[in-house]
């Protein structure tokens, strides 16, 4: 191995009002390598990186590029130095297309008599190209806000990875990845190892971190734990370091015992585009853990997000607890004991401005209106505080704007807010994104308890691990049609693979 | 222990800094001239405050929603005259309606609320239902609001004439206090105090306002969280609307009169109060005494600058000085920390 | 044949200018169509209303300009076109009157407004000795002008003062202020100026009645207009509001703009020219001063003659 | 197949609602007075249009990046006051300086919109660097430019008289066209058109455009692609500046005169005029052409209306309904496919 480092980044310390979320952290990659970043919700691995990328300005601290030490006061620097890097939260003008996203900040220009243009054929046979190499199938004059998440995704990987940079910074670039996308990034991510690239990889699955990852370095609290070649480390390893104790088991044990009473009922559920999901019948029962799988693009959420009321159907019935019901309104679904949490914590989840308390009491607001109509303060406060607690969320106060928390955290909040309406039905679209293996194994444990006492939880993921050691049942999706179900103990990558594919050409 | 002191003492001017800034104004117009500090101009400052208020109060819950209302001074201005119409003392020369009956105080007024409040709902609708851009929405309300107010203040025998000889009742209203002399409190600074409590109350303690917040903060989050977007919409818009029409009525009471002009781009300054209190445009931040801090800053600087007898133009000039230097001062309480 | 007039007023919700506007139309009653656009107190807005009207083909054109110094390129848009032009309520400049002969105007000198109201002050100041509150043979007064830059505003200001030192009186300007037209605006300045200024205060002029009866309501709120607490307000416009506070004794006097028969001279004059005649005394019923001219003075109305004003 | 097409219909109505509202504007006031439709009135139409387009063009790149000005109409006063004062007949007896030699047409005008692109540059300024909302830094600027041009305009021996006897160079530009009768082009049509050619190639065709459309879109994906936000707002903003500084000169040359009162709430237009051509408000989305057919929308109704004759009062009823329902119309395209 290189014993030379590309990037050193010695002492680090940031403090934000109420954290210290780096502490005099000191952390080194070299070429060719790839080295993972790993650390629970709000260890401050993406602190750490946006001091590197110029976004934030560490308090102490300096770092080194090459040997040289370098001052980097904002992301056009950070990129001059040869830094590039993937956002955890995404990153990308929804208004734009492919290309103009791509090629942000350093347009291909031509000139034209004392004028300079962007040259648009240079710019689209550029990203054409780049694709091709990266053998990603997206169309360079696409408008990005009509992708999908997970699109969105490759495309910022594309991005990062077109400023020919010396040193990577991936933060969480797989949380939106099916199985199938995440190979084909670690063989891109191989081809730039090859070509003597560095790799900062961030992601809380470990099966990917040991799979890919030459370094480990792990951070608690936002101080340093260490750092180790990956080759010596194994699951348990990893987690005991970052949770500073063992953690026996991915899954907690399941004692909820489906009935055969069925609670939702969905019958020959058809959206009115072109290109969505058809004719999904199935049912779902009093204390079932139901798992949809699927490809990218295969529409799951948007059947949930249909079943919650946010899109429009047009054909199709439901049943909830034996009567038709229309849904045509998150509030309708919301009567009904439903509960969603959606795919897209920034478009759809946070309010951003608002502060912890808020974010977690929104949707429960009718329980706490007093007979005068007015809010009952303190049951609001102690409830929430209930909530944060129980999922752990690492906050410095409620009184904290939940963007000042980390990307998990926030997701933890979210969850937190749908557990204190106390539904019946829990909607789950990839509940434990961006989430570390100490909390997925809480919130596995709160679903687990939820479908004891007899909710019914359906939940998306594109974690066949998670499904299969989750779920009381497997639908899987491919292309908005319904091409199987799959029961939990007969559940394998393979056959669910199959059925996720089956109707592709 | 010494910087922690100075840490903090930094920290509160930053979270206070609007509060701080309408301080250091009267500081700096009473050292030019000390008669400034007296009951007499604050009272002055808080009368020529209250309908102000009442009218910021009204947009506050827009702009928290991350809308605007282009209509506002419009609907005070229409209020305003639809008042003084129906209450003019019946021996006046040039009424309104020459043979209108003498009407109890209450009745005029809650139908020139009631007329606000309806051009509220409308534009709440438009918003709501169709989806139009605010800015375009109520821009429409607010042609449509004068239009119909010309026509209206244009009708034979009146012609366009200023609307006088309003009802005792109505000035009193306007003009009256409770109690006597220096310690007096006008009846309108009392209404404006008690729209504010009752603005607050509803902004941080019932649902609807915790509603608005979350509208405001991520509307995409409130569909989600299974707010009805539409209603409370129509409900900001209505309240709004309801509050300019009170504003309209307490601008007759308290000239005595009225004109279709009343009113003119009177929502630029209620916009730009709340934005100087603190309000973000683009929605989901703002506090109630933010708003009466904004509106008391711009009160304190009109009157403040007259008292000390800046000429006119000269007031324009330091007027947009003080603005812009206020907001740039507050703001570095939002400027994420980097 | 149907004559066709058209007829751009400065603001179509102007107090005066609504008197006039009601004029015109009922003069043209079955005489001939009138086409009355607003021009919105924008001279810009005014000139598409004229390309408008141009482009029309009407006979005769009545503009009552948003700038007088505007005048100039309208002159020549009408010449080109030759349609004639009766200019009203705000006076050209001489030269541009020069340039064709088929331009009249109609209207009273806007200085004269001013004049008159100078000379309200004056005649109270000299009939009440008690006026000269300090004793210092020393007029203070305090002025609220229209919106800056507003021609009226500009010349009501300055010949109004210029009447009181033409009658020998020294003056002191203790505060001068825009209030913008409005009553709201008047109110609150004069509050102001009392809180600065108090009792030092011997005369409040206003560029119109609006604001002269907002300052009322403020000096009313200090205590004025009761037990032997008086302050003279002069305004200008004579509108109804004004009148009733003349009648009450709290508006000293204003002046009246006679809106009829400026209404009725411009709708003579232009009637007369689409009718391709030259207008004289006799065909229009007014005098034609220089040839081009009809002047329709302004006057003075206090609590002796309000009644003239209905 | 017959579905396809029909559906194909639809989406063309949908994606171009705001040209078909113009036309739809066009045929309804032809359809009153058969004369509408002719090349005169559509010559007037284009003349009335020019100015407002180049102001609307300024603004566009601002509203493009979130923002908005409030500034625009002062400025464009100020230029036209600039100008005039700076370009009159030697012959003139109230010229403003009376011994100013003769200039050639092209100095007043330089100065003019240099310092028009100033006082946007301080505006960019204000907002990049201190953070400032848009709002209240235009505002400040608004305010402090009225009060400038009024000292400015009340400068003896000039005292706030309106400003007349333009040079021939400069009314020629403003009234006089290439070619001669009905066929002929107006230059200031043509100045309005070329204007419209390079607003579209920066918007399009340049760095600094796309650029001004990303930090609309998404200022934080902006800044992480290495974006100069802060250089890149300056520049919008300046640029708006000149582009009000030109339509200033315009107005004067147009009218032949100029008071400090040119330009009075041009800016509402300017920005109705966009957000109704299909500009968000909220940054990152709008085209050249939509901005001109929102120009052009409002100029029919204004010339159309009081072309058959409408009382100005009903002009704003309608006026307001017709703007409304026409961004209710466009707006569709942008709703969420459900
Ligand atoms: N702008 C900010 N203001 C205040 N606190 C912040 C800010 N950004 C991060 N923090 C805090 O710093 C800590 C570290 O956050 P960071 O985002 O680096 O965590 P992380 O390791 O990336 O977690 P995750 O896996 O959830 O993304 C957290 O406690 C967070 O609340
Ligand atoms: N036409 C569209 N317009 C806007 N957004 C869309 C559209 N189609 C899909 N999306 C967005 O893309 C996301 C993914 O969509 P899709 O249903 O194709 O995949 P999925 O299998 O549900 O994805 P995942 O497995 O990530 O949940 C959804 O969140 C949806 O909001
Ligand atoms: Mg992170
Ligand atoms: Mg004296």
């Amino acid at each position: 191995m290189n014993d030379k480092y590309v990037l050193e980044m010695n002492n680090i310390s940031k403090e934000f009002p109420g954290v210290r979320a780096l502490d005099d952290v000191t952390f080194k990659v070299r070429p060719g390598t790839v080295h993972a970043l790993m650390g629970e919700n709000g260890a401050g691995k993406s602190t750490l990186m946006k001091c590197l990328f110029g976004l934030y300005k560490p308090d102490a601290g300096e770092i080194m590029i090459n040997g040289k030490k370098v001052e980097i006061q904002n992301a056009k620097e950070a990129l001059d130095h040869g830094i590039s890097m993937i956002h955890q939260e995404l990153h990308s003008n929804l208004h734009r297309n492919v290309m103009e996203n791509i090629w942000l900040g350093r347009f291909p220009l031509k000139r034209i008599g004392p004028f300079t243009f962007i040259d648009e054929r240079k710019m689209y046979r550029d990203t054409k190209e780049l694709f091709d190499n990266l053998r990603m199938d997206i169309d360079p004059k696409e408008i990005v806000g009509r992708m999908s998440v997970s699109r969105i995704q490759l495309l910022e990987i594309a991005r990062a990875v077109s400023y020919d940079a010396k040193v990577i910074i991936m933060d969480e670039p797989s949380s939106s990845l099916t199985e199938h996308e995440v190979e084909r990034l670690f063989g891109i991510i191989r081809d730039l190892k090859n070509r003597g690239v560095a790799i900062i990889y961030i992601s809380h699955k470990i099966e990917e971190i040991l799979q890919i990852a030459d370094e480990v370095t792990i951070l608690r609290d936002g101080k340093k734990v260490g750092v180790w070649p990956a080759a010596e480390l194994t699951n348990d390893l990893i987690i005991s370091r970052m949770v500073g104790r063992p953690l026996t088991n991915r899954f907690p044990p399941r004692e909820n015992k489906p009935s055969t009473e069925v609670i939702l009922r969905v019958e020959g559920l058809t959206s009115p585009l072109f290109k969505s999901f058809k004719d999904i019948s199935f049912e779902l029962y009093h204390g079932e853990i139901l798992g949809i799988g699927g490809l990218v693009g295969a529409q799951r959420t948007e059947l949930i997000e249909a079943l919650f009321g946010l899109r429009a159907v047009e054909r199709g019935r439901i049943f909830y607890k034996g009567k038709e019901v229309k849904i045509n309104s998150p509030l309708t679904a919301k009567k009904l004991g439903m509960s969603l949490l959606t795919e897209e914590r920034r478009a759809t989840g946070i309010f951003p401005v608002l502060d912890v308390l808020e974010n977690t009491c929104i949707a429960n607001l009718p329980k706490y209106v007093k007979r005068n109509k007015l809010l009952d303060d303190s049951m609001r406060r102690a409830e929430a505080k209930r909530a944060v607690e129980m999922l752990d969320v690492k906050t410095p106060s409620l009184k904290t704007l939940i963007q000042d928390l980390s990307g998990g955290n926030q997701q933890k909040v979210l969850f937190a807010r749908w557990l204190l309406t106390e539904p019946e039905v829990l909607l789950l679209d990839e509940p434990t994104r961006g989430i570390d293996v100490g909390a997925k194994y809480e919130i596995y444990t709160i679903m687990a308890d939820l479908a004891k006492q007899g909710k019914s939880i359906i939940f998306i993921s594109s974690e066949m691990p998670e499904l299969i050691g989750m779920a009381d049942r497997i639908m899987v999706m491919c292309e908005g049609r319904l091409s199987g179900f799959v029961s939990g103990e007969e559940a394998t990558q393979e056959n669910i693979m199959r059925l996720a594919t089956k109707f592709m050409a | 222990m010494r910087l922690i002191e100075s840490q903090k003492i930094k920290n509160f001017i930053t979270m206070n800094a609007i509060y701080i800034v309408l301080i250091l104004l009267i500081i700096g117009i009473a050292f030019i001239d000390p008669r400034f500090i007296s009951i007499v101009c604050l009272r002055d400052i808080l009368i020529q405050s209250s309908t102000r208020i009442i009218i910021a109060l009204g947009i506050f819950f827009i702009i928290l929603t991350g809308g605007v209302d282009l209509s506002a001074g419009r609907a005070v201005g229409l209020a305003a005259v639809i008042t003084a119409s129906l209450l003019q003392s019946p021996d006046y020369l040039r009424r309104f309606y020459p043979d209108l009956p003498q009407l109890p105080l209450i009745l005029p007024i809650l139908i020139a609320v009631a007329i606000c409040l309806l051009a509220g709902l409308i534009n709440g609708f438009i918003v709501a239902r169709f989806g139009v851009p605010p800015f375009i929405a109520t821009l429409g309300m607010q042609v449509i609001i004068y239009g119909a107010n010309s026509i209206y203040f244009d009708l034979p025998p009146n012609n366009s004439q200023p609307i006088g000889g309003l009802n005792r009742s109505l000035t009193e209203l306007g003009t009256g206090a409770i109690g006597e002399g220096l310690y007096s409190l006008p009846y309108i600074v009392i209404i404006a105090a008690v729209v504010a409590v009752v603005v607050w109350i509803i902004a941080n303690k019932t649902q609807f306002g915790k509603n608005v917040y979350a509208i405001g903060g991520n509307v995409e989050a409130a569909r989600v969280s299974g707010i009805n977007i539409g209603k409370n919409l129509m409900v900001v818009y209505a309240m709004a609307g309801a509050l300019y029409g009170l504003a309209g009525v307490l601008e007759a009471a308290r000239t005595g009169g009225a004109t279709n002009n009343y009113g003119t781009s009177y929502e630029l300054d209620a916009i730009a109060a709340c934005v100087v209190g603190g309000v973000s445009a683009t929605g989901g931040i703002g506090k109630v005494p933010g708003v009466l801090a904004g509106v008391l800053i711009f009160s304190v600087i009109n009157y403040g600058l007259t008292f000390i007898n800046v000429n006119p133009y000269w007031q324009m000039i330091i007027k947009g000085l003080i603005i812009v230097a206020a907001v740039a001062f507050d703001i570095r309480k939002y400027r994420r920390r980097k | 044949r149907q004559i066709n007039i058209g007829c751009a007023i400065y603001k179509f919700d102007d107090t005066f200018m609504t008197g006039v506007r009601n004029t015109i139309l009922d003069a043209a009653k079955g005489k001939a169509r009138v086409e009355m656009v607003d021009s919105q107190n924008s001279q810009p807005i005014q000139n598409d209303r004229i390309d408008l009207f141009i482009t029309k083909k009407v006979d005769a054109m009545a503009i009552n300009p948003v700038d007088r110094a505007a005048a100039g390129v309208i002159i020549d848009k009408a010449k080109k076109a030759n349609i004639p032009v009766v200019f009203f309520n705000r006076e050209p400049f001489p030269d541009d009157m020069q340039k064709w002969d088929k331009v009249y105007y109609v209207g009273a000198r806007a200085e004269e407004s001013g004049t008159i109201s100078g000379q309200l002050i004056v005649d109270y100041w000299k009939a009440h000795p008690e006026a000269d509150k300090n004793k210092d043979g020393v007029l203070q007064y305090v002025m609220l002008t229209g919106e800056p830059g507003h021609q009226d505003a500009e010349l009501r200001t300055e010949y109004s003062i210029k009447a009181v030192t033409a009658a020998g009186i020294k003056v002191q300007c203790l505060a001068q202020d825009t209030a913008m037209w409005n009553r709201v605006n008047g109110q609150e300045k004069m509050a102001a100026f009392l809180a600065s200024h108090g009792d030092k205060i011997e005369a409040v002029f206003a560029n119109n009645d609006d604001m002269a009866l907002g300052a009322i309501e403020a000096l009313r709120a200090a205590g004025y207009f009761r037990g032997g607490k008086y302050m003279p307000v002069v305004g200008v416009d004579a509108t109804a509001p004004a009148l009733e506070a003349l009648k009450e004794g709290t508006l000293l006097g204003t002046v009246l703009n006679d809106a009829k028969n400026q209404g009725k001279a411009v709708f003579e004059l232009a009637y007369v020219l689409a009718q391709g005649k030259t207008p004289t005394k006799e065909n229009t019923g007014y005098e034609i001063t220089d040839g081009k001219y009809v002047w329709i003075p302004y006057r003075k109305i206090t609590i002796e003659n309000w009644q003239d004003a209905l």
